[in-house]
């Protein structure tokens, strides 16, 4: 069988590929003189809105954060403090870049937890942020909802995280998006800032 | 830990009707108990050097068993059934009732080692339902008036 | 012979087979928990049960003996709903915490889960609590909890050490596995119990937590902790070799050999592969200058040492040297080593034995007092001084008081385990040239002058005889720590520096050289070897003689 | 109608003692046996009066005893089965209070059938009172000369042993009873062997009900088919009924086998307290399946119970009137056998204290749907997959009582309360 | 002498700071650009002293990020090759701009100086020996790598560029027929001159579809979108995975200065090089019969501003062409040069060498 059968034969024209060629091209130069002209006149100051782009404006301007979106690591606590760890190591085996690093140590004197883990180190430089870390936790240790994105550092040492360091960062929830119970996205002050400022 | 002379001797001869040692097992064990009172671990030890059985099967067979005392009991041993021919005549009432009144709930025994109360399931006296077994008797027929009557008896 | 028909293959098999073993035979695995060859049949877990036309029950099929004509369905719908159950009923108490437990990856419930259960749990209840994490000997951790009552422990104690550490207690769901209240699981073969639990009950506490199961790697070896040489499987981490701090080889398991361990071996072997990874290892090439240890390339040590060696030869002859071999070599390292000193430097006075002067615990099961691997191969390659008609050990170390030995060559030993301190000392300190090669550094090699670092059994391929002049093969599970090498090979270099070169290129040359030139050797092969092992000519396959008294 | 061998003892005083019991004819039977009969004829005898086990298994007794191998060089035991535990039961403590020596007489005439020169008693912990008896009994009978060397002045020498069990339902199972006697902890053994080949002590061992043996001496004394023909076909003469529940005179009957249940109801035990109507009646102990309204016509014996689906067992029956909450009887019974589940099996240690909890939830207000089928699911899953029948004993009622009243489980975990009135 | 040796230099110094700073002010466009056509804002970040100027910045924030990232070479690779791969391809784009002609001639001080770096006689072959060689860079530097996704993008590149190069020769074919040269100079002279004394006659009019063929394939020869299957960086890893610093930058360089040569190019053969139309050696001379006189540095200025301005359109084109048409598939690219542009481009030098025996 010929696969493309089940495709529309070409026209005469569209198999000349040129006119559609020539179309596309018409198309984005025209978004592109427009978009000049427009700048142009802003950079001028004869036009205040930023019709012509957009684009927002990232330091200044945060978008929402959807919950899906995977941020940096953060590891849960149990209400006394300590790590939800029980260093299973199912995160590290999961883990496709290989960029996690536990060590276990015996906890005796609470039989009912048994296991946590004397080190837990994440090596953001190797990290792909595929989230499958958090999918394999069996006891919801580990989470990505920090809302941090903005992750680099001068050495590739720095780019380990601890244990400590990521059972003292909190979720973000103000950057996250909320749904109403119909599942309709209720904030969304950030997608209505006015990028003219 | 010992047998006395006469425990002894009785034990002696409660182990010679049986074939095997080890098979004395529960006769010797009632007979410890008797002695005395309870059978705790250094008991075990000593009935498993009697029998040359380890000890740890002693204890296996002692945990086994519900009528093996392994902590001290009370004078009064209540087990009162809570079969299914005492429950369809309203036992779980008596129970209660004389739960209440030793201020005991299930297998416990008072701190004076009076009483003892264990609700046990069919004794095998339906006929009588519903009824209890306090030491080595049967009482049949329970109401609340009736053990009153029995507690006023044994106390 | 019986012949009966599993899943519709027919087999013939010996009289008084259960089903279970006839299905094994013919590549059928059955689930089994309770069941266990070394043991005595229970069955009790009843997840083995199949079924078999014209008997109105499902039958277990650990306990259940062929019969001529019995038709068994291993496999079918209803055999399957009744394993189903079973995993059902077991799971209904056991606790879901295989993230945190060491069994996790070796479980059988976790691994019939997924080959035979894959149902949702219809549970809702509380399940019953009982004890966990409770240490219960020097080895072994008890999680009851976990515990899905096979009784295999309960019944090694009672049948194979006849200790009877363990026990069953109480009744219904409140059954719970645990030590005699008081006593420890303390035999010298409770490690055993560990292997045979199918579950996470109980647990290894050297191994516990250090790695997970499937990190692991297993090579098939032989114990070097004595001369029963049982079969056992290193499991080395080679996947995150840094979860254990360096340690490569995290544990070791028996391995089946109906002939020498069958399936157990003791602590004392399990537990001590330490020096493997000890920070005792000599790791390169030394020598000492001035009191210092200084480091060398192997070139430069090999150069040295047998400018040394030649020097000496020709100054004083070869009565000036004495070698002495070690039992903890492989038969390859002794027959390098043999042909090395016997051809090349045309030297006598070589032996190997150093009684030690503590009598190591030897039982009639598994456990012997000659904690060596290979004292039989060396004395029938003919190392002893009798066969070679040179001094003894102790001949040497006197010999060397009175100044009469020049160079003195030692491998592994540790002669203060056979000698006074002082005395070894005294002597050693007048030997021109004291050469220490082996795996770890101790009291002899700090009186050496070079010290060459040899490759530990878990490093190296090669063979040991046993007591009962069983050959058995080790194989090479991790690379030589450091600058370390087999003991064959440091001996070919040096033959080949001296002028004498062995064609051998791995340790199955070596063997098969030897298995041509030595007596009790001729007609065996490397290749020939096998996972059981063979027998050296003149011995009898005899497993009772091999095991002692084994209980049945 | 009016033959009574055992229950015309009841109401004699004294019926325990020698004195009483040779007056009316005791040890007659075993004198002639001791000198005219071969254990063979014995064996024939109990087969032809279709004598069955009358612990609850209903294993015809003289086939049993047939199996033991006549040229094994070891010991042979006969055990005698005391441990009366089944729910509902109570009979055999009847037999021992009353017609002790005609046990006595049994266990000699079947020990002598089988070449048992020991026979033990495993008289179930409870029994306190009972167990004194026996002793006393056991140790006149010694000094008689009817125990010992050579009772009777025969060459045959039998020993009476009393071994008093310690509270656990599983030691009436008779591996479990052998293990007990043992001195080990009662977990049954795996069959084959059966105990005929090897039981108590590695040796050939018959295990027997109490009631069994005490019609022994009977069936010898008035010849086989004058006791067979008191019952139904295949089921030999009389038994006795232990009756309790909701009826106006519960106690033990002896009758034919084979008679209806309803007869039995309310014909000799008098019909219901209070004039209630039959809910359902358990015919054969807790065990056995449940029997509705419609179905107590039926006969009481082993092959007309198993044709509906139900069984004799051991004769205890237990009514229930219409106020009596189903729910409620199954968890009672469930308990009972979560209780006394051993613990060796998967299938009953696991299943057992399940069921219950379910059941406990039931009772409790919080079922969901699905309880109800899961009930039957895990019984299902016990039955036929345990060692021993305990595990069947535990999940025949569940299977029974959800079939038969499922509406009443339904509207339990639907309402959350019990649909009948007071409760 | 001496000063012949000082034109050439500044002739050098204007050409390579012509080319050098289009290809680099190229990154520029390029994010600008697209920017603009998608709707967006572009690179702006960048800024000195709170001075952003529309994101010029960046262009030296490359540049100084280039020169100080670390140089990583892999264990395995070939030291010298590895090293020299993105110079040899640097090398070969840059050569090529010494035929092109910015201007006619200026005279300065009597002096006549030709506005043409090097005047060979051979000025196209010249091109195209240079840009053939200029696949060396690329397959020397992939090789050298040791890599295989480097290689295998390598061979993508070779193949690509050495398919195209001659659909490249034979594209302009026609136009040379007409010109009746190969070298530039003459080339844009000869598109100085009317058709029917109104009409340039810009190579565009006298070879449409050899200008649409050449187009084409001098955009595919720059390894630029629709035609970078020897790059894909993000998806089918190109042939410089390895270069990191300076190297990799070499080789965005060669693409960028390979966008400028072929706008240079293009220019030249087809749309009169610096020639202004009506504009002669001493001004404007309009068809209507109007003059303009002008001075001869104003006319070369005029040129130079006029073949700037018309090489700024072409990027401008290729860059909008690289923002609107997505890539090829390899098969796709092949099968375009061997079997549409080729056979296109041989009957386009059939049908020119008729009209022009026709017409003589």
């Amino acid at each position: 069988m010929n696969i493309h059968d089940k495709y529309k034969p070409l026209t005469f024209w569209e198999k000349l590929y040129l006119p559609a060629i020539i179309s596309g091209l018409w198309l984005t130069s025209m978004h592109f003189f427009r978009n000049l002209t427009l700048h142009i006149l802003r950079a001028l100051r004869l036009r205040k809105t930023a019709d012509g782009a957009v684009t927002i404006q990232y330091p200044e301007f945060l978008r929402p954060l959807f919950p899906r979106l995977r941020t940096m690591h953060r590891l849960t606590k149990r209400d006394d403090g300590t790590p939800r760890c029980v260093a299973c190591m199912m995160c590290e085996t999961v883990c496709p870049a290989k960029c996690i690093y536990i060590i276990a140590d015996e906890k005796l004197e609470n039989p009912e937890i048994e296991k946590m883990p004397e080190s837990f180190d994440i090596d953001l430089g190797l990290c792909i942020f595929c989230g499958y870390c958090v999918e394999a936790c069996p006891v919801d240790a580990i989470r990505m909802d920090t809302g941090i994105l903005e992750i680099s550092n001068l050495t590739r040492k720095g780019m380990v995280l601890d244990m400590e360091t990521m059972l003292n960062l909190e979720p973000m929830q103000d950057r996250y998006v909320k749904y109403t119970k119909e599942g309709e996205i209720v904030s969304q002050e950030y997608l209505k800032q006015d990028l003219s400022k | 830990m010992e047998f006395c002379k006469a425990a002894k001797t009785e034990c002696d001869k409660i182990i010679a009707k049986y074939p095997e040692k080890r098979a004395a097992m529960l006769p010797v064990l009632y007979l410890a108990e008797k002695e005395f009172g309870h059978i705790s671990p250094e008991v075990e030890k000593y009935v498993g050097k009697l029998l040359d059985v380890p000890p740890v099967k002693v204890h296996e067979v002692m945990t086994f068993y519900t009528l093996i005392a392994a902590k001290p009991r009370g004078k009064y041993h209540f087990q009162i059934c809570r079969g299914l021919s005492c429950d369809l005549k309203g036992c779980v009432k008596i129970i209660d009732y004389l739960s209440e009144k030793l201020g005991l709930s299930s297998d416990e025994t008072s701190d004076d080692l009076m009483y003892t109360f264990t609700p046990v399931e069919c004794l095998a006296a339906c006929e009588t339902a519903p009824m209890m077994q306090l030491n080595e008797d049967y009482y049949g027929n329970l109401t609340k008036e009736k053990i009153d009557d029995i507690l006023k008896e044994n106390s | 012979m019986p012949k009966i028909t599993i899943d519709s293959t027919e087999i013939e098999v010996e009289k008084g087979t259960t089903v279970i073993q006839a299905a094994e035979q013919i590549g059928i695995d059955i689930p089994r928990y309770c069941y266990h060859p070394g043991l005595s049949i229970v069955g009790v877990c009843r997840i083995c049960l199949v079924e078999i036309e014209r008997m109105p029950k499902l039958q277990v099929a650990c306990y259940t003996p062929v019969a001529d004509g019995m038709v068994v369905h291993t496999n079918n719908e209803k055999v399957q709903q009744a394993r189903r159950a079973v995993l059902e009923f077991l799971l209904i108490n056991h606790p879901l915490d295989c993230p945190v437990c060491d069994q996790a990856g070796e479980c059988w419930l976790q691994n019939f889960y997924m080959q035979h259960g894959l149902y949702d749990s219809k549970m809702v209840e509380d399940k019953v609590k009982k004890q966990k994490a409770l240490p219960i000997g020097p080895n072994v951790m008890l999680d009851s909890e976990r515990c899905i009552l096979c009784t295999r422990c309960v019944r090694f104690c009672d049948e194979i050490t006849e200790t009877h550490e363990l026990g069953i207690f109480n009744r219904g769901d409140h059954t719970e596995l645990l030590p005699y209240p008081g006593q420890e699981l303390d035999n010298k073969y409770s490690g055993n119990t560990i292997d045979i639990c199918p579950v996470g009950a109980l647990t290894d506490k050297d191994f516990r937590f250090r790695t997970r199961v499937w990190y692991l790697t297993e090579t098939p070896s032989v114990c070097p902790g004595c001369s029963t040489g049982c079969n056992i499987n290193v499991h080395h981490n080679d996947h995150r070799p840094y979860k254990a701090g360096g340690i490569r080889v995290s544990r070791l398991k028996p391995r089946y050999n109906p002939d020498v361990n069958q399936w157990w071996m003791c602590d004392e072997g399990r537990y001590g592969f330490t020096q493997v990874d000890a920070d005792s290892r000599i790791v390169a090439p030394q020598k000492k200058t001035r009191g210092d240890w200084q480091l060398l390339s192997w070139q430069d040590a090999i150069d040295e040492i047998a400018t040394k060696i030649k020097g000496i030869l020709k100054k004083h002859g070869a009565d000036a040297f004495g070698v002495i071999l070690s039992p903890q070599m492989t038969n390859e390292g002794l027959f390098a080593a043999k042909r090395f000193f016997q051809e090349t430097l045309e030297v006598e006075n070589i032996d190997f034995e150093v009684v030690a002067r503590e009598k190591g615990y030897a039982d009639d099961f598994l456990m012997k007092a000659d904690k060596n691997p290979n004292s039989e191969g060396a004395k029938k390659i003919g190392l002893s001084a009798v066969d070679n008609s040179g001094l003894e050990v102790a001949q040497m170390l006197a010999d060397a008081k009175d100044n009469r030995l020049k160079a003195l060559y030692i491998c592994h030993h540790n002669l203060e385990k056979g000698f006074k301190k002082e005395e070894v000392k005294e002597a050693l300190s007048k030997v021109d040239l004291v050469i220490f090669q082996g795996t770890n550094q101790n009291s002899t090699s700090n009186l050496a002058n070079y010290c060459l670092p040899s490759a530990s059994f878990v490093e190296k391929d090669g063979t040991f005889t046993n007591f009962a002049g069983r050959v058995q093969e080790i194989h090479k599970a991790v690379e030589p720590l450091g600058e370390s090498k087999p003991d064959w090979t440091i001996f070919r270099n040096l033959s080949k520096r001296l002028g004498k070169s062995m064609p051998y290129f791995e340790a199955g040359d070596v063997f098969n050289a030897l298995a041509e030139e030595v007596d009790a050797f001729k007609g065996l092969s490397y290749e020939k070897i096998g996972e059981h092992g063979v027998l050296l000519n003149g011995h009898r396959a005899s497993t009772e003689k091999e095991m002692g008294a084994l209980v049945a | 109608m009016s033959e009574k061998i055992i229950s015309k003892f009841f109401d004699i005083e004294d019926s325990h003692t020698i004195e009483i019991y040779e007056k009316h004819g005791g040890y007659e039977t075993i004198r002639k046996v001791l000198k005219q009969w071969t254990p063979e004829q014995i064996i024939e005898e109990v087969s032809n009066a279709n004598l069955r086990g009358l612990g609850g298994a209903g294993f015809p007794a003289g086939r049993k005893w047939s199996f033991i191998p006549k040229d094994s060089p070891k010991p042979k035991y006969l055990v005698i089965n005391a441990d009366e535990s089944e729910p509902g039961t109570f009979k055999d403590r009847y037999v021992i209070d009353h017609y002790t020596h005609g046990l006595f007489e049994g266990i000699m005439i079947a020990s002598y059938a089988i070449g048992a020169h020991k026979a033990f008693i495993y008289i179930r912990g409870e029994y306190i009172r009972q167990t004194e008896r026996l002793v006393e009994q056991i140790e006149a009978a010694y000094e008689k000369g009817y125990l010992g060397k050579g009772i009777f002045g025969s060459k045959f020498d039998l020993d009476l042993i009393v071994h008093r069990g310690a509270g656990a339902y599983i030691c009436g199972e008779e591996t479990a009873l052998l293990e007990s006697l043992e001195g080990k902890k009662g977990w049954p053994r795996m069959k084959p062997p059966f105990p005929a080949i090897e039981g108590a002590f590695h040796s050939p061992t018959i295990v027997n009900n109490v009631e069994t043996l005490a019609y022994v001496p009977t069936i010898i004394k008035n010849g086989a088919d004058s006791f067979a023909n008191l019952g139904s076909e295949r089921n030999g003469g009389l038994r006795l009924y232990s009756i309790s529940g909701h009826v106006k005179n519960p106690g033990v009957y002896e009758l034919p086998m084979g008679i209806p249940l309803r007869e039995i109801i309310y014909e000799h035990a008098g019909g219901l307290e209070n004039g209630n109507g039959i809910k359902a009646v358990i015919p054969g102990g807790s065990s056995s399946p449940i029997l509705t309204p419609n179905e107590i016509d039926v006969n009481m014996d082993f092959d007309s119970l198993a044709a509906i689906g139900s069984m004799l067992g051991s004769a205890g029956i237990i009514v229930m009137d219409d106020s009596t909450c189903m729910v409620r009887a199954l968890y009672v019974v469930t308990r009972f056998y979560h209780h006394e589940s051993c613990g060796q099996c998967t299938p009953c240690r696991e299943g057992t204290g399940w069921a219950e909890k379910v059941l406990k939830r039931i009772l409790d207000g919080a079922g969901r749907p699905e309880d109800v089928d899961n009930l039957v699911e895990i019984a299902d899953n016990i039955i036929g997959n345990t060692i021993c029948p305990l595990g069947d004993a535990a999940a025949l009622p569940i299977q029974s009582y959800v079939k038969k009243f499922r509406e009443e489980f339904e509207y339990h975990v639907r309402e959350g309360k019990c649909d009948v009135k007071g409760q | 002498m001496v000063e012949g040796i000082g034109i050439v230099l500044l002739k050098l110094a204007f050409v390579l700071l012509f080319v050098l700073n289009f290809g680099g002010l190229l990154t520029w466009v390029e994010r600008k650009q697209s920017a603009l056509m998608q709707d967006r804002i572009g690179a702006n970040r960048a800024s000195i002293f709170g001075i952003r100027l529309i994101g010029l910045f960046h262009t030296i924030a490359d540049a100084v990020k280039m020169f100080t990232k670390e140089s990583f070479r892999p264990v395995a690779a070939e030291k010298f090759l590895f090293t020299i791969g993105p110079g040899i391809s640097v090398f070969f784009a840059l050569v090529g701009f010494a035929v092109i002609p910015f201007g006619d001639v200026l005279i300065i001080g009597g002096k006549e100086i030709n506005l043409q770096l090097a005047p060979l006689n051979i000025g196209v072959l010249y091109l195209f020996a240079v840009a053939g060689m200029a696949v060396y860079g690329v397959v020397l530097g992939a090789w050298a790598s040791k890599n295989n996704f480097a290689l295998l993008g390598g061979l993508r590149a070779s193949a690509q560029m050495i398919s195209y190069e001659v659909a490249l020769g034979v594209t302009i074919i026609g136009s040379l027929m007409i010109y009746q040269t190969v070298e530039l100079q003459e080339i844009v002279r000869w598109q100085g001159g009317t058709l029917w004394g109104w009409l340039p006659k810009w190579g565009v009019l006298m070879q449409p579809v050899g200008f649409i063929l050449f187009l084409t394939v001098g955009i595919a020869q720059s390894k630029r979108v629709p035609f970078d299957a020897p790059e894909g960086e993000s998806e089918i890893i190109g042939y410089f995975l390895e270069y990191s610093g300076m190297g990799f930058g070499m080789y965005m360089l060669t693409d960028f200065v390979e966008t400028v040569m072929i706008s240079a190019i293009t220019v030249t053969l087809f749309l009169g090089g610096w020639q202004v139309p009506y504009l002669m050696a001493d001004g404007f001379h309009f068809p209507w019969g109007a003059t303009w006189q002008l001075e001869n540095w104003a006319v070369a200025l005029l040129q130079v501003g006029s073949f700037t301005l018309k090489v700024m359109f072409f990027l401008w084109l290729q860059m909008t062409i690289r923002w609107t048409l997505p890539r090829f598939r390899y098969d796709q690219i092949m099968r375009l040069g061997w079997k549409y542009i080729l056979p296109i481009s041989l009957v386009n030098i059939l049908i020119t060498g008729l009209i022009i025996t026709l017409l003589k």
